[in-house]
């Protein structure tokens, strides 16, 4: 008992240092393929200090302040709820229905903060990220429930268990379309391009973030941090067998390698343009697995 | 009781009746006194409601009444709803006392709806509780109150036409008016016309409960209300659809194999049928709650929308799905409230539910916003509030019974709920403030009273769902249904995987302690005037930069196929079409022609003949 | 009230090897920008990287001439910034109007208007000179050298002055209280110059406004 | 027990001397009336107790006892009709308390009573000649009145009402000459006994000239196209009545001559399908009526076709829905004409929509009324009409016309579409402006002869025992053929040696 509160207390600092580290090392890879040589592996870290180290940055109220602080709190408690490297810490209380509505907690403060920025690029943003997650949360959704009607069950702890027992018992073998469809739309979760509509820089000057500096970027760094941890790890723990936790993090790391592979490469969609896509191509790929999965 | 030697029957409709009649004779000499004798005769009522024997039987019209634990669940929730409502009617005087008449009058016919045994009674206070809403919703007049007024009750007309018909099918059949008689009769029923009633019973009571396709008053009626009203219009009136849809699906269908229907996924395909209804009723509506301007009628989709979640529910028919839909009902009658008394706040406030017309009220407004946020967690189903133990049953009961591809579409409509929920919340609290509410104030204390008064269950039953589980699980007993039995006070376990609300509530606020661990760890911070915001390093003038209009316009631009299906039309077409009969009728027919009436008579008696010589004698 | 000092240390380290930039392209000089950030010199090595909005900027770059009418905005973001901000001026535009010196809309020296903490001399400046301008500025905040923010703050009365000679301030700052004050101050004396309207005085006021403009 | 000629006899003598009354005061004439039907009122209210027991009796007029002298033949059935007439009436009188009778005023106050008086001898008698004079005397005098305001419209729908209501009564008396001929009796229990031995043919050619004859009264589809005309011209009293009072004996005399007469189940179905089409025709061609007066006459078309509906549904529970619809719908249009004629006068006469537009915020009470009759038209509780329209649908049903009862509630959602379109007009914000602060004439005596009507409509409404029982004992009444026969004619068959 002692040991699984120190795991939880010290857990959430691990995950943030090593989602922090996934960051520059996004950033690294990406230099790389784009023929640089790209900052320190460390990067995210000195900035998150850096960020806290600011001060006199702007704050619209008490919502625009809660709204980071929130968006931590719920990728926290959304970490807790998903085992990591066979660790499980509080995945007995709540299956993944329950973690879906977790996850939301994060981004729906971190709206409602942004929300009181008062800045029309702010709520565009938000509108954008709402539209994308109209889009691939359906597309989650029908993997998920193939996963779950494989497996007869929605708890993480069972779905791993089935899974154990080498490399032929991941259920991406049998549920590859599901995992093909998942992986579509966490490229969309993550955020990366072509689906980075709603932060576009470019656009409307980086979205959600666009008053948030200082302390308040550096919460959100970290949530993205935490949150790069738990939407790889659910892909790991749904399709590729949990596992140890050094295997863990190089599995969810390989998860993330690959979407940012095709962030590196790929241009934006339009926002309309990425519902759509995946309203057709990924909601598809997903039916047909979910139809194989509800025949056999 | 009391000293009086009356049943309590009679006398809770002698409290109705007397506390209407008095509310509406002395409503007219003071401003507050409706109001509070309003509340004085829900209070009794409460009181008697919570001592009724278990029946009472009316000798001539003979009506049968009776309290079971169902309709002391739907009658808590009307009365506790009901008051809490009054209570912030008093922020409202100038509504006139021919308003609280039909108010009293509503919730009574709401109470004896609930305790009614027959059909005629039930049909009675059916029909009671429905046009006293028209009048409510007609209230002080305008040629858009008097086109949704009108609206309505010829849609409810339409439902309490089924519902008529479905009664006079089964008391045909069973020889009885009683529901005990009927449920023992039923079984006996030809096979066809038990499938009619019950479906038309269904089709009826969806009138009420705003399932598609009869929905399409919902809007309108929900917009043009009195806004108090409309809380409870929403939160309550349309639960008594739910209770209908309830009583006649598992009352009356439950105990036999329905017709020997070929099953899918094990759901008879009634079941199946009615669960699609409501997904795509949960859906649909979702998508077009996205798209509304004004603040009331995105509600009202909502509404709609959350509608079809509870028939989702009863369609799955297990016992985790009546369980799911059941808890449903009830927490959408308390966010539901809660929210659109939020917004009548906001009306009172500001005089308009345009969402572009509105923004930044948490400045102004900071308590609605707090209860407005606690409304939208509750309707997005976030852990910790009433919204999520009720979603989440009903997710894990359809994936339970295989519901796939419904589950997909429910699940699509519960992902909208944040484009809309988001929607609502921004452009009335967040964003810019309008020019025209510099000066607004917080709404008065019986509004934000009562704000407080119906979030406590929200929170309470959210991370206790225990205690509620344990009224369905009494009320599946009573109807002989399956039920739930594998809780606890905060944790519910399925088939598929359990749920401790309470252990996510504490992790959360761990998190949440943690989080401000952080906040508190950086830098300190500049309060900032709201304009100060980066526009491009553009000015900060009071300019209207609010983004409040066409929120999803890139969404709806997607969806427009799907936006252009429309039931409505149909139903335009039938109006048209009936207009244009009508015009025949009354231009041609009723002529004005003395020679052509002549000439009818002539035919007539031709036809008359021919008819007869057809008729064997 | 203790004099506000640069961080070292830590935050200063951590301060100088994570430079957000602001980049306010208004001249020339942003297409020197390009280079400098791809893979031929690649300034992300440093930490270095260009944002979206001054709420999350470290560093705004004015990278060439600035017109009455951009100063107004550059002013307005770099009141946005949080602090610790640092301000460089690119190319001789910035230092003394450049090829701009006579203009009669365009300001001459940055420095009147915002603390530049660092030069970059040249028209335009090669990438090189630029990678070395962020060298020296990362050494130096790493040592707590620079403090133009420090100095703005310090001396906000002479540079609202100086900025409401030539522009509206009221409008464009972001401490209207002050903003107001200064500028009625400075109507105040114009009016007074004006009074006494000699031909001589004006060109005096003339002569005045082309040394600070 | 009280005589029940007296329910004819005294309004007659009555109404030949209203010009007496005059020569004393010009006031009096207003008296008469409501003397009249005040009598008969307490008359009925005295033979009710009767009315509950089923039992049919027959009155001897001049000591000649039936099947050979002309009788009464006062039953549950036809006093359950007098009752609704004499409501209306007796509310209706009251109401001329106040009201300016067109010139000749006398001629008026005479007619009104023969009117009532003919429609209450249709009801209760038990000769089919009488039928046929009680029903000449309700129909002259309903063209008279009709016409009385001898404008051009007035002389018009007049004119239109005598073309088709005379063509009637002439088929009608074809019909009587037919049975007469062939059985040799007028006496309607001894035809009823006799029928079945009566060439077939003959009996249908019989019941297609009565359906015809009738049915104008009762305004069967075809033969209705008086209705709006007359309603929209005649004074308001004499509209009330019409619809009160002449269509419902219209109605009892084709219900008492199909089912007691000639009693052919497949005849009396026929009513079903004219019922459903008359009902269609009422309730589509108000749909987009804008004049109040026209629409409620199209309305009443719409009432009296679900009622033909229940009847030709032979069955004791439709007949039972069919009669409290025929009292709840005389009284409840009784209200609605009455509120409207009082409704006019605050616009000038004008009776559409707009001109009616916002009268319920000025008036609120006259407004509750007229609500109370629309909500109780559409069978809302707890007014009458809930009672009667839930009745009548399930009798319907019961008795095995699930069909038609599907029919006749599309058919109420068109009538509740219009009906609520009225009230959100009545009950807008935005005020006509033609409505007048005050209206030229003191409105108390209208006031109070409408509040009594929606007194009765609610009464009956939260109460409906009595109401119940009388409509039981007067459906089962109808039905019951041989009871019939037996109390008027049983002597005459005993001595026969018949039965």
């Amino acid at each position: 008992m002692t040991g699984q509160i120190l795991w939880a207390i010290f857990m959430p600092i691990l995950v943030i240092i090593i989602g922090l580290i996934y960051m520059g090392l996004a950033r690294k890879i990406t230099a790389r393929i784009h023929n640089r040589y790209g900052p320190p592996f460390y990067q995210n870290i000195i900035d998150v200090i850096k960020l806290f180290s600011k001060k006199d940055v702007a704050n619209h109220g008490v919502m625009f302040s809660l709204g980071p602080v929130i968006a931590v709190a719920g990728m926290v408690i959304s970490l807790l709820f998903i085992p990591i490297g066979n660790r499980p810490l509080l995945s007995f209380n709540g299956d993944i229905i329950v973690l879906l509505y977790l996850l939301v907690i994060a981004p729906l403060g971190m709206a409602l903060g942004v929300g009181e920025g008062a800045n029309p690029n702010g709520a565009i943003g938000i509108a954008r990220a709402l539209t994308l997650m109209l889009g691939y949360e359906v597309v989650l959704v029908i993997a998920a429930v193939a996963v779950m009607i494989h497996a007869g069950s929605a708890s993480f702890m069972e779905i791993i268990r089935q899974q154990q027992g080498g490399v032929a018992h991941w259920f991406i073998w049998p549920l590859f379309l599901s995992a093909l469809a998942t992986d579509i739309a966490l490229q969309a979760i993550l955020g990366e391009k072509p689906f980075d509509q709603p932060i576009a820089p470019h656009e409307i000057a980086s979205g959600p973030m666009v008053e948030y500096g200082g302390k308040f970027l550096g919460m959100l760094q970290i949530y993205h941090a935490i949150a790069i941890i738990v939407e790889t790890g659910i892909f790991v723990n749904l399709f590729l067998g949990g596992g140890s936790l050094v295997w863990w993090f190089v599995k969810s790391f390989a998860v993330f390698f690959v979407a940012l592979l095709i962030n590196a490469v790929m241009p934006r969609f339009r926002i309309g343009q990425a519902f759509k896509f995946y309203w057709t191509y990924p909601a598809a790929i997903g039916l047909v697995g979910l139809i194989i999965v509800a025949i056999t | 009781m009391f000293g009086i030697n009356m049943n309590p029957y009679e006398l809770l409709a002698a409290v109705f009746g007397l506390g209407a009649i008095l509310t509406y004779l002395l409503g007219h000499f003071d401003r507050h006194l409706k109001t509070w004798l309003t509340l004085i005769t829900l209070a009794l009522a409460t009181y008697i409601f919570l001592h009724l024997p278990n029946e009472y039987s009316l000798e001539s019209p003979s009506l049968l009444f009776g309290i079971d634990k169902l309709s002391w669940l739907f009658g808590i929730l009307t009365l506790g709803l009901g008051t809490i409502v009054a209570f912030a009617l008093l922020a409202y005087p100038e509504l006139s006392p021919n308003f609280y008449f039909m108010f009293i009058l509503n919730i009574g016919a709401s109470i004896f709806l609930l305790l009614s045994r027959d059909l005629v009674a039930f049909f009675l206070m059916w029909e009671l509780m429905s046009w006293t809403i028209f009048a409510m919703i007609l209230g002080d007049g305008g040629a858009e109150r008097g086109r949704a007024a009108t609206k309505y009750l010829v849609w409810s007309a339409i439902g309490a036409a089924f519902i008529l018909f479905a009664f006079a099918i089964l008391a045909k059949s069973t020889n009885s008016f009683e529901w005990s008689g009927i449920v023992a009769g039923i079984s006996q029923m030809p096979s066809g016309w038990r499938v009619a009633a019950i479906a038309l019973l269904i089709a009826g009571f969806a009138v009420k409960a705003a399932i598609m396709p009869m929905h399409t008053w919902v809007p309108d009626a929900y917009a043009e209300s009195p806004h108090p009203f409309t809380a409870f219009l929403s939160g309550v009136l349309s639960k008594l659809g739910i209770y209908g849809i309830f009583l006649a699906f598992f009352v009356l269908s439950a105990r036999f194999e329905l017709v020997n229907m070929p099953k899918i996924f094990g759901t008879h395909i009634f079941g199946y049928i009615l669960a699609w209804i409501g997904a795509l009723t949960a859906f649909g509506a979702s998508l077009i709650a996205i798209k509304q301007e004004h603040a009331k009628r995105l509600l009202a989709w909502s509404s709609i929308s959350q509608l079809g979640y509870i028939l989702f529910g009863f369609g799955i028919g297990s016992a985790i799905g009546i369980a799911g839909a059941l808890f449903h009902a009830v927490s959408h009658a308390l966010f539901k409230t809660l929210l659109f008394l939020i917004l009548a706040g906001v009306i009172k406030r500001t005089g308009t539910d345009r969402m572009a017309e509105l923004g930044g009220l948490i400045k102004k407004m900071p308590l609605s916003f707090i209860f407005a946020v606690v409304g939208g967690l509750a309707l997005a189903g976030i852990p910790m509030t009433i919204g999520f133990p009720s979603k989440w049953l009903i997710y894990e009961a359809a994936i339970h019974q295989g519901f796939i591809f419904t589950t997909v579409l429910i699940f699509a409509a519960s992902t909208a709920v944040f484009l809309y929920y988001y929607r609502f919340v921004f452009s009335i609290f967040l964003g810019e403030l309008h020019a025209n509410h510099q000066d607004v104030k917080e709404v008065p204390f019986p509004i934000w009273f009562s704000y407080i008064l119906i979030s406590i269950p929200i929170f309470w039953l959210g991370l206790f769902p225990g205690k509620a589980m344990q009224i369905f699980a009494e009320i599946a007993e009573q109807f002989d249904l399956p039920a739930v039995t594998n809780f606890t006070a905060t944790t519910i376990t399925t088939p598929l995987g359990s749920f401790n609300a309470l252990i996510v509530g504490l992790v959360f606020f761990a998190s949440f302690a943690f989080g401000l661990l952080l906040y508190f760890i950086g830098g300190r911070t500049r309060k900032v005037h709201q304009y100060d915001t980066f526009l491009a390093g553009e000015a900060d003038e009071p300019v209207k930069l609010h983004y409040g209009q066409r929120f999803f316009y890139f969404l709806e631009r997607e969806l427009k196929p799907l936006y252009r299906i429309s039931v409505e039309k149909i139903y335009q077409f039938v109006a048209e079409f009936t207009r244009f009969v009508a015009d025949q009728v009354r231009k041609g027919f009723f002529c004005g022609n003395a020679q052509a009436y002549l000439y009818y008579m002539t035919i007539f008696i031709v036809i008359l003949v021919f008819a007869i010589w057809r008729i064997k004698l | 009230m203790a004099k506000e000092r640069p961080p070292k240390g830590l935050k200063g380290w951590a301060q100088g090897r994570s430079l957000w930039i602001l980049q306010f392209c208004t001249g020339c000089g942003a297409v020197e920008l390009p280079p400098v950030m791809t893979s031929r010199y690649d300034m992300e090595r440093f930490g270095i990287t260009p944002m979206a909005t001054p709420r999350q900027a470290d560093l705004l770059l004015i990278t060439g001439y600035l017109t009455v009418k951009t100063l107004k905005r550059v002013i307005r973001s770099y009141e946005q910034m949080g602090e610790p901000k640092y301000v460089i001026g690119f190319g001789s535009c910035t230092v003394n109007g450049g090829m701009y010196w006579d203009s009669y809309n365009t300001i001459k020296r940055l420095d009147l208007y915002l603390p530049v903490d660092l030069y970059i001399a040249g028209c335009m400046p090669r990438p090189e000179a630029i990678i070395e301008a962020f060298n020296r500025l990362i050494e130096g905040i790493k040592q707590g050298k620079f403090n133009g923010w420090i100095r703005y703050k310090e001396n906000l009365r002479w540079y609202k002055r100086n900025q409401a000679m030539i522009m509206d301030i009221r409008k464009w700052s972001i401490d209207k209280k002050l903003a107001e004050e200064v500028w009625r101050e400075v109507q105040e004396e114009r009016r007074k110059i004006f009074e006494q309207a000699t031909v001589p005085h004006v060109y005096e006021y003339a002569e005045r406004i082309s040394e600070v403009g | 027990m009280v005589s029940p000629i007296l329910l004819i006899a005294v309004p007659l003598i009555l109404a030949f001397s209203v010009p007496l009354w005059g020569l004393i005061h010009k006031k009096l004439e207003k008296f008469v009336p409501l003397i009249a039907f005040g009598f008969n009122t307490y008359l009925i209210f005295r033979l009710l107790p009767f009315a509950l027991t089923e039992r049919t009796i027959s009155v001897v007029i001049a000591n000649i006892k039936p099947p050979f002298g002309i009788n009464l033949a006062v039953g549950p059935f036809g006093l359950f009709f007098a009752l609704i007439i004499q409501l209306v009436a007796l509310a209706t009188a009251f109401y001329l308390l106040s009201y300016d009778p067109p010139e000749p005023s006398d001629k008026f106050y005479m007619l009104f009573i023969l009117l009532v008086l003919g429609s209450t001898g249709m009801v209760l008698t038990g000769d089919i000649f009488n039928l046929f004079v009680f029903l000449e005397i309700t129909s002259i005098s309903a063209y008279a009145l009709t016409a009385i305001t001898k404008t051009g419209p007035a002389a018009e729908a007049g004119f239109k009402y005598l073309l088709l209501g005379s063509l009637g009564s002439t088929l009608v008396l074809l019909g009587i000459a037919l049975i007469y001929g062939s059985l040799g009796t007028l006496n309607m229990a001894h035809i009823a006994h006799r029928i079945s031995g009566m060439d077939s043919r003959l009996v249908v050619a019989a019941a297609i000239l009565f359906i015809v004859g009738f049915g104008v009264e009762a305004e069967m589809l075809p033969l209705n196209g008086w209705v709006p005309d007359a309603y929209q011209a005649a004074p308001i009293p004499v509209v009330a009545l019409l619809s009160g009072a002449v269509a419902k004996a219209g109605l009892y005399a084709l219900a008492r001559v199909l089912y007691t007469l000639i009693g052919m189940p497949n005849i009396i179905m026929l009513l079903l399908t004219f019922g459903i089409l008359t009902m269609f025709a009422g309730e589509l061609a108000a749909l987009r009526q804008n004049d109040i007066r026209r629409l409620l006459a199209y309305s009443s078309i719409g009432q009296m076709g679900m009622i033909m509906l229940a009847f030709g549904a032979f069955g004791v529970n439709s007949v039972f829905g069919g009669v409290l619809q025929a009292f709840t719908h005389g009284i409840t249009k009784a209200l609605l004409f009455l509120v409207l004629g009082v409704m006019a006068l605050h616009t000038g006469g004008a009776t559409d929509m707009e001109s009616l537009r916002g009268f319920g915020r000025k008036f609120p009470y006259w407004s509750m009324l007229f609500a109370v009759g629309v909500l109780s038209t559409l069978g809302l509780p707890p007014f009458a009409g809930f009672w009667s329209k839930l009745a009548l649908i399930i009798g319907v049903i019961i008795d095995g016309h699930p069909t038609y009862a599907a029919l006749a509630l599309i058919a109420t959602f068109i009538e509740v579409f219009y009906f609520a379109r009225l009230l959100s007009v009545i009950y807008s914000s935005k005020l006509s402006p033609k409505l007048v602060e005050r209206s030229i004439r003191n409105t108390t005596i209208p006031l109070l002869s409408a509040t009594f009507l929606a007194a009765i409509i609610i009464a009956v409404g939260l109460y409906p025992n009595v109401f119940f029982d009388l409509g039981d004992s007067a459906s089962r009444a109808l039905l019951n053929r041989a009871h019939y026969i037996f109390s008027i004619i049983g002597h005459y068959l005993q001595s026969m040696g018949g039965v």
